[in-house]
């Protein structure tokens, strides 16, 4: 069994009192890339921000919820039972740190790159200017940017691109061990992907990273990602390796998916888009929160939620396979 | 070298803006019926003075005559303004230009005093207020008592400070910009001492009543950038949450609302009209509420070019500064 | 009556930034470009942001004077016409824009905005029959049932409906000629498809003309194999061709770069594909002498740098702008 | 063209918002009562519902007598500087503050709100100019321009309302200009306004039906907001002296009280000092808090969320 970094388990969330992640549980394995993929407003990106307790004020985690985080010394933590302060020295950018979707608007528009380095190393106790400037110098040519020019000028002086590589060296800067990536890409033009791309995997390699990639984009995860977890309307509703996904999906919703990708030379087969429109959480249907848009929707799709269950080395949230896994 | 060209567009606008100000306004006064030389010249008439001598006396106080078109009498009132020649007082019968000299450094300090405190306390309750949001009650209590400071006119609450703990309970002096035995030679500190604590009540007055727009406008900017990503990512990266709200919360919001301080400098230099003449202190707002009982219009216009003055620059140097603070303004304009 | 619609000849825009005091310098943003749209057919604009390709696009509806260059609708140039001739031209051309929040004004009733149209056109005697128009064109677009829409803010839909009503808005006054500037770019994958698909079926039903803004090449192919497309970076067409020819016979070295990073949704194609271009596409204003694409392309020669390769015709309407297939 | 209001709820949603709006802030709705009392003393004087001011009778005995419950309500408050009731007096002041106050508020916003959407919708040399406008107007002050004006005009004009709301409003307009043009600027490049372009829609069209219905709530809001600076302008020239004594101003009570009436020493004055002081704030205080209630109100998104239909 593969060491596991991190460990998810029952993870509720609520925004006032409406209920935006429902007993979300996996474990991410040291060394992977972890995709959770799902359409905007599925709640990947509130899972990311719970497991680097950044949630907004409004949110409220459920009580029975846990997050492991197993350290190089191979103790295990709740990471949401640390006390404030602890959490914020020792885990926050020294264990885990997040590239964020928005990284155009991640920097302060009234500061110089390099005094981002300086205050994050400040707040974790390293206070010495020479090595922190050596260290993000080092980052900043091991991201492929003018290091001098790039750590003297303000965010605004930055291209996109630019922005995005300042980002991804900053989220290295206190070597951690786990880098979430959300939506790394989305809003840059399709050669500047290929470059962040390809760079994110060198530099997994080259400081033994493990990622968790957050992503709507289906074919971004069959680029990188290693174990994939589909999310719909705040729970998971399939996860396994990235080739069962791809090569025998059986969630209604995960073949959906895959058919509205459009790949190159299909000229006649016209994708089928999914009918209906996105789960609103205020008020989710009765039982299985896809049943309104299933092709294959059953009576007890509509009455009963299904629970993740293993199926071989696949899990899975759909009552169509609910009886083949009892039969076994 | 962009930095230097970018002052000196600014300071030549600031130079065009001032003449057409001036210019303006004193077209706008001299198309206004009952035009003052005309009053000026019916006083003199009134007294007797041949037509002609008094003509020459309106033109020696006020520098244009009544028969003149308006666009002459403009030209030569500019051109005193420029040479520091703003025509005579008729109650001292000493040049404005001495009066003025004497009362503007009282209104200066009195104005950047109140206005550095106003923003300061502005600026710390305003970040409380976002910071802390609806949680806690004294906010909204604060909310409130800031909405009342935000109605009173200052010159109702000079009034009542001035009656009350004035006159009556005599916890502050209310009268005059400094002890009459004090003097600066003598004994400098006392000096500088005894004005601070005239100045007190009069202070007060301005900050409670101009701090409420500071803290709203504040606030709501705070609560904005607060929801900012950069916000969201220093969290994330561990950082104290008092170097949040000091160098992403506080300096993000003051940039935009950086530009008040202009318009505040404007409505605190106009309130010392009512707020000097009320405490009795020396200062153009107080020459100009005297003046204006007895008709003095060479001051009244003369003090009142020095306010246009004062307040451009006090724009100008906001911009100069702003554009120092924030890069984003300078790179933005090119 | 060419058969054309719109037809952009030899189009430069010019964009200034001001550098210091009184200086300014100027850059083209769309350099000497001609594109040619037939009656009844989807042309494809494509390229990366900065390309030009939206400006080009805004050109023909006459939202931008170009600095040189001229548009002619049917036959004539829109900057010579009478005033009724323009008028005309302005209700047949028609703009479906990018992002479903700013396009929309977000203060007017759903209804109310698309009645205003009909009533400030007078398309019909009286608000009965104009309400009409309003249902039928909602229902054409899949904003269906149109009464549970109309007295919507247009905050209150989702993405993929605002974009619906986008469609309507362009389609009310049964134009000719529609640009539609990337109206999926903000859209999941899943409603992309459907409104793609709306888009083709309102083009062969309503027989108009519409010109497809995008850098997703891959969608393109739902308008099927034989859809025009026009390749562009840092304001030039650098190849011309059906979407069949460009994606599976790709000629110029920057279409070839573009197929390579398209991410395919199979992880056996993983480490297959590598990066053609070197080094971040350089700003508009100090573009490379001669090709635009010299200082970047790898297999670059001498003559690349020197001078500008033109659009020439090496099959018939296949046409690239490079030294190698001169 | 009046588009008939879709929403068939109109009668139901308009009262289900009020509930809301004073639940949330229970000062709105003492602002709105406040407000309306203000009205109805103005339409009673209007109507001539309330007594004219008797007679002034000078002499220390008539002046600032205590209240009595003669020829009840007006003598409550007792006499004022003139030897006339004091709370008559403040009552027959209502309509000639809240008139000028409307009025000036009125030609601060239209020139405000007209000047910026030219300028900022129509752009280049007539940018130019008008912002070059705007930007002198922004740094006249506008009480001390009025202040001037107020002495230079003639007695008979000076207690003129549209004259006076014009000098209080000269300049006033100006920060509602810039805050409008820099408004217009930013929603010129939403597409929204290209696809109006190309739906045929004419310049005046745009600018009305388009940028100025994002405007209104603000618009509407600044009309308010710039009531209470005319009401501070109007009432302080009074309390410097520089209008007649004669006049109904609250000001010229306040500045009677100290200077005539000897409030520094004694409480004889001090009905007539505090009620036009309690009665100038009070209109104050709800026209701001119903300013900010307006924004609310007249904003769709915000109007929305506060019924819970978001």
């Amino acid at each position: 069994m593969r060491d596991v970094l991190v460990e998810v388990r029952d993870l509720d969330v609520y925004y006032y009192n409406i209920k935006v992640l429902s007993k979300v549980s996996f474990q991410v394995y040291k060394g992977e890339v972890y995709a959770l993929v799902g359409e905007s407003g599925c709640g990947k990106t509130t899972t990311a921000n719970a497991i680097l307790r950044i949630l907004p004020e409004i949110a409220r985690v459920g009580e029975q919820s846990v997050i492991n985080y197993y350290l190089e010394n191979g103790d295990c933590i709740n990471l949401l039972k640390m006390p404030e302060k602890k959490f914020s020295r020792e885990i926050r950018w020294r264990e885990i740190s997040m590239v964020f979707q928005g990284a155009q608007n991640s920097l302060n528009p009234t500061l110089k790159v390099k005094t981002h380095f300086f205050e994050t190393a400040a707040s974790h106790g390293i206070m010495d200017k020479e090595e922190v400037y050596r260290r993000a110098y080092e980052l900043l040519e091991a991201v492929k940017l003018d290091a001098e020019r790039v750590l003297n000028s303000y965010p605004i002086e930055l291209s996109g691109g630019m922005k995005q590589r300042v980002i991804i060296a900053l989220a290295l800067f206190l070597n951690p061990r786990f880098v979430i990536l959300d939506e790394p890409t989305t809003a840059l033009d399709v050669l500047v992907q290929r470059e962040i791309i390809s760079l994110l995997m060198e530099l997994k390699k080259q400081f033994d990273l493990t990622y968790m990639l957050i992503t709507h984009d289906i074919a971004l995860v069959a680029d990188i990602a290693d174990r994939v977890a589909i999310m719909y309307a705040g729970r998971i509703v399939e996860e396994s390796s990235v080739e069962n996904i791809f090569y025998d999906p059986k969630h209604p919703y995960t073949i959906a998916l895959l058919n509205s990708v459009p790949k190159i030379g299909d000229f006649e087969k016209l994708p089928e888009g999914l009918p209906g429109s996105p789960p609103d959480f205020k008020n989710l249907p009765r039982g299985c929160p896809f049943h309104p848009r299933c092709k294959y929707a059953m009576e007890i799709c509509r009455k009963l939620e299904p629970s993740l269950i293993e199926m071989g080395d696949r899990r899975i949230a759909c009552h169509l396979y609910a009886e083949e896994v009892s039969e076994e | 070298m962009r930095v230097w060209t970018w002052m000196i567009k600014k300071i030549t606008l600031t130079v065009v803006l001032w003449f057409l100000t001036v210019s303006i306004t004193i077209l706008i006064i001299l198309a206004t019926p009952g035009n003052p030389a005309l009053m000026l010249l019916t006083g003199f008439l009134q007294q007797g003075i041949p037509y002609n001598q008094a003509v020459e006396m309106v033109r020696a106080y006020i520098g244009f005559s009544p028969n003149e078109p308006i666009w002459v009498s403009w030209l030569r009132y500019v051109r005193g303004v420029l040479t520091g020649n703003l025509g005579l007082s008729i109650t001292y019968r000493i040049p404005v230009s001495q009066l003025i000299a004497g009362a503007l450094p009282w209104s200066i300090f009195f104005t950047t005093y109140s206005l550095s405190l106003t923003v300061a306390l502005g600026v710390i309750i305003g970040l409380a207020m976002a910071y802390y949001r609806e949680k806690a009650l004294i906010i909204r209590a604060a909310m409130g008592l800031l909405t009342i400071f935000n109605s009173i006119p200052n010159w109702i609450l000079a009034a009542i400070l001035f009656v009350y703990v004035g006159a009556r309970w005599k916890l502050l002096p209310y009268t005059g910009a400094f002890d009459p035995g004090m003097s600066p030679e003598a004994n400098p500190l006392g000096f500088i001492f005894s004005v601070l604590h005239h100045y007190t009540l009069p202070v007060i007055t301005m900050v409670i009543t101009s701090l409420p727009s500071w803290a709203f406008s504040m606030s709501a900017m705070a609560a904005s950038v607060l929801k900012e990503d950069y916000v969201t990512a220093a969290k994330a990266r561990g950082l104290p949450s008092r170097r949040i709200i000091l160098s992403y919360v506080a300096k993000n919001s003051i940039l935009p609302i950086y530009t008040q301080i202009a318009i505040s400098f404007a409505w605190l230099l106009v309130g010392t009209v009512w707020i000097e003449s009320q405490f009795l202190l020396p200062g153009l707002g107080s020459l100009l509420s005297v003046t204006t009982g007895s008709r003095d219009y060479p001051v009244i216009i003369g003090v009142y070019v020095i306010f246009i003055t004062a307040m451009i620059l006090g724009n100008l140097l906001t911009d100069l500064t702003y554009g120092l603070i924030d890069p984003r303004a300078r790179v933005e304009e090119e | 009556m060419s058969e054309n619609v719109i037809e952009a000849r030899n189009i430069v825009v010019r964009f200034y930034i001001s550098t210091s005091f009184l200086k300014r310098r100027a850059f083209n943003a769309v350099d000497n470009v001609s594109l040619e749209i037939k009656e009844g057919s989807i042309v494809g604009l494509v390229g990366e942001s900065g390309s030009g390709k939206t400006t080009l696009g805004k050109v023909t509806l006459d939202l931008l004077k170009p600095y040189k260059g001229d548009v002619l609708f049917r036959g004539k140039s829109i900057y010579k016409m009478s005033k009724e001739e323009y008028l005309k031209y302005r209700l047949n051309a028609q703009y479906i824009p990018q992002d479903p929040y700013g396009s929309i004004n977000m203060f007017k009733r759903v209804g109310e905005a698309l009645l205003d149209i009909v009533m400030y056109h007078h398309l019909a005697p009286d608000r009965k029959e104009a309400m009409e128009i309003v249902r039928s064109v909602m229902n054409s677009v899949g904003l269906t049932p149109p009464d549970r829409y109309l007295n919507k803010y247009p905050f209150q839909l989702s993405g993929g409906e605002r974009q619906r009503l986008s469609i309507a808005r362009a389609l009310i006054l049964k134009p000719a000629y529609i640009v539609a500037d990337e109206p999926t770019t903000m859209l999941d994958a899943s409603l992309k498809a459907n409104l793609v698909k709306t888009l083709r079926d309102m083009v062969k039903d309503l027989g108009l003309s519409l010109l497809y803004i995008t850098h997703e090449l891959t969608l393109l192919q739902y308008f099927g194999p034989d859809t025009e497309v026009a390749i562009m970076y840092l304001g030039k067409i650098l190849e011309k061709g059906t979407i069949k020819d460009i994606m599976l016979d790709p000629i110029h070295p920057y279409t070839k770069a573009l197929l390579a990073a398209i991410p395919v949704p199979d992880p056996k194609e993983r480490y297959t594909r590598k990066i053609m271009l070197k080094g971040p596409a350089p700003s508009p204003l100090n573009r490379p002498k001669g090709c635009v694409l010299s200082d970047r392309c790898p297999f670059a020669e001498p003559i690349c740098k020197k001078e500008e390769p033109l659009l020439n015709e090496i099959s018939p309407n296949r046409e690239v702008a490079c030294h190698l297939f001169g | 063209m009046r588009v008939v209001n879709f929403s068939y709820s109109g009668r139901a949603s308009w009262a289900k918002l009020a509930i809301k709006v004073i639940k949330r802030s229970p000062a709105a709705l003492m602002s709105i009562f406040i407000l309306s009392l203000y009205i109805a003393a103005s339409i009673a004087v209007v109507i001539g519902l309330v007594p004219p001011l008797p007679p002034a009778r000078g002499g220390w005995q008539n002046i600032y007598r205590p209240p009595s419950l003669q020829d009840f309500p007006w003598y409550i408050l007792g006499t004022d500087f003139t030897g006339r009731p004091l709370f008559l007096a403040i009552v027959r002041g209502a309509p000639s503050a809240l008139l000028i106050a409307f009025l000036s508020a009125l030609i601060t916003v239209t020139i405000g709100t007209l000047l910026g959407l030219a300028s900022g919708y129509i752009g280049g040399i007539v940018d130019t100019i008008l912002s070059t406008i705007i930007g002198v107007a922004l740094v006249i002050p506008t009480y001390l321009l009025s202040l001037i004006l107020v002495i230079i005009l003639p007695d008979e004009l000076k207690t003129n309302p549209f004259v006076l709301a014009a000098t209080l409003s000269i300049t006033s307009w100006a920060s509602l200009a810039r805050a409008v043009r820099s408004q217009t600027l930013s929603l010129k490049k939403r597409d929204f306004i290209d696809v109006a372009r190309t739906l045929g829609f004419s310049s005046f069209k745009i600018m009305f039906g388009e940028i100025f219905r994002y405007m209104a709530p603000f618009v509407a809001m600044s009309l308010i907001l710039s009531m209470t600076g005319a009401i501070y302008g109007y009432t302080g020239l009074a309390f410097l002296g520089l209008m007649p004594m004669t006049s109904d101003n609250w000001g010229v009570q306040i500045f009677a009280a100290i200077r005539a009436g000897g409030a520094l020493f004694s409480d004889r004055a001090i009905l007539a000092l505090w009620s036009p002081i309690i009665v100038i704030v009070l209109l104050q205080y709800s026209l701001i808090n119903i300013a900010r209630v307006m924004e609310e109100i007249l904003n769709p998104q915000l109007r929305l969320e506060l019924l819970g239909e978001e």
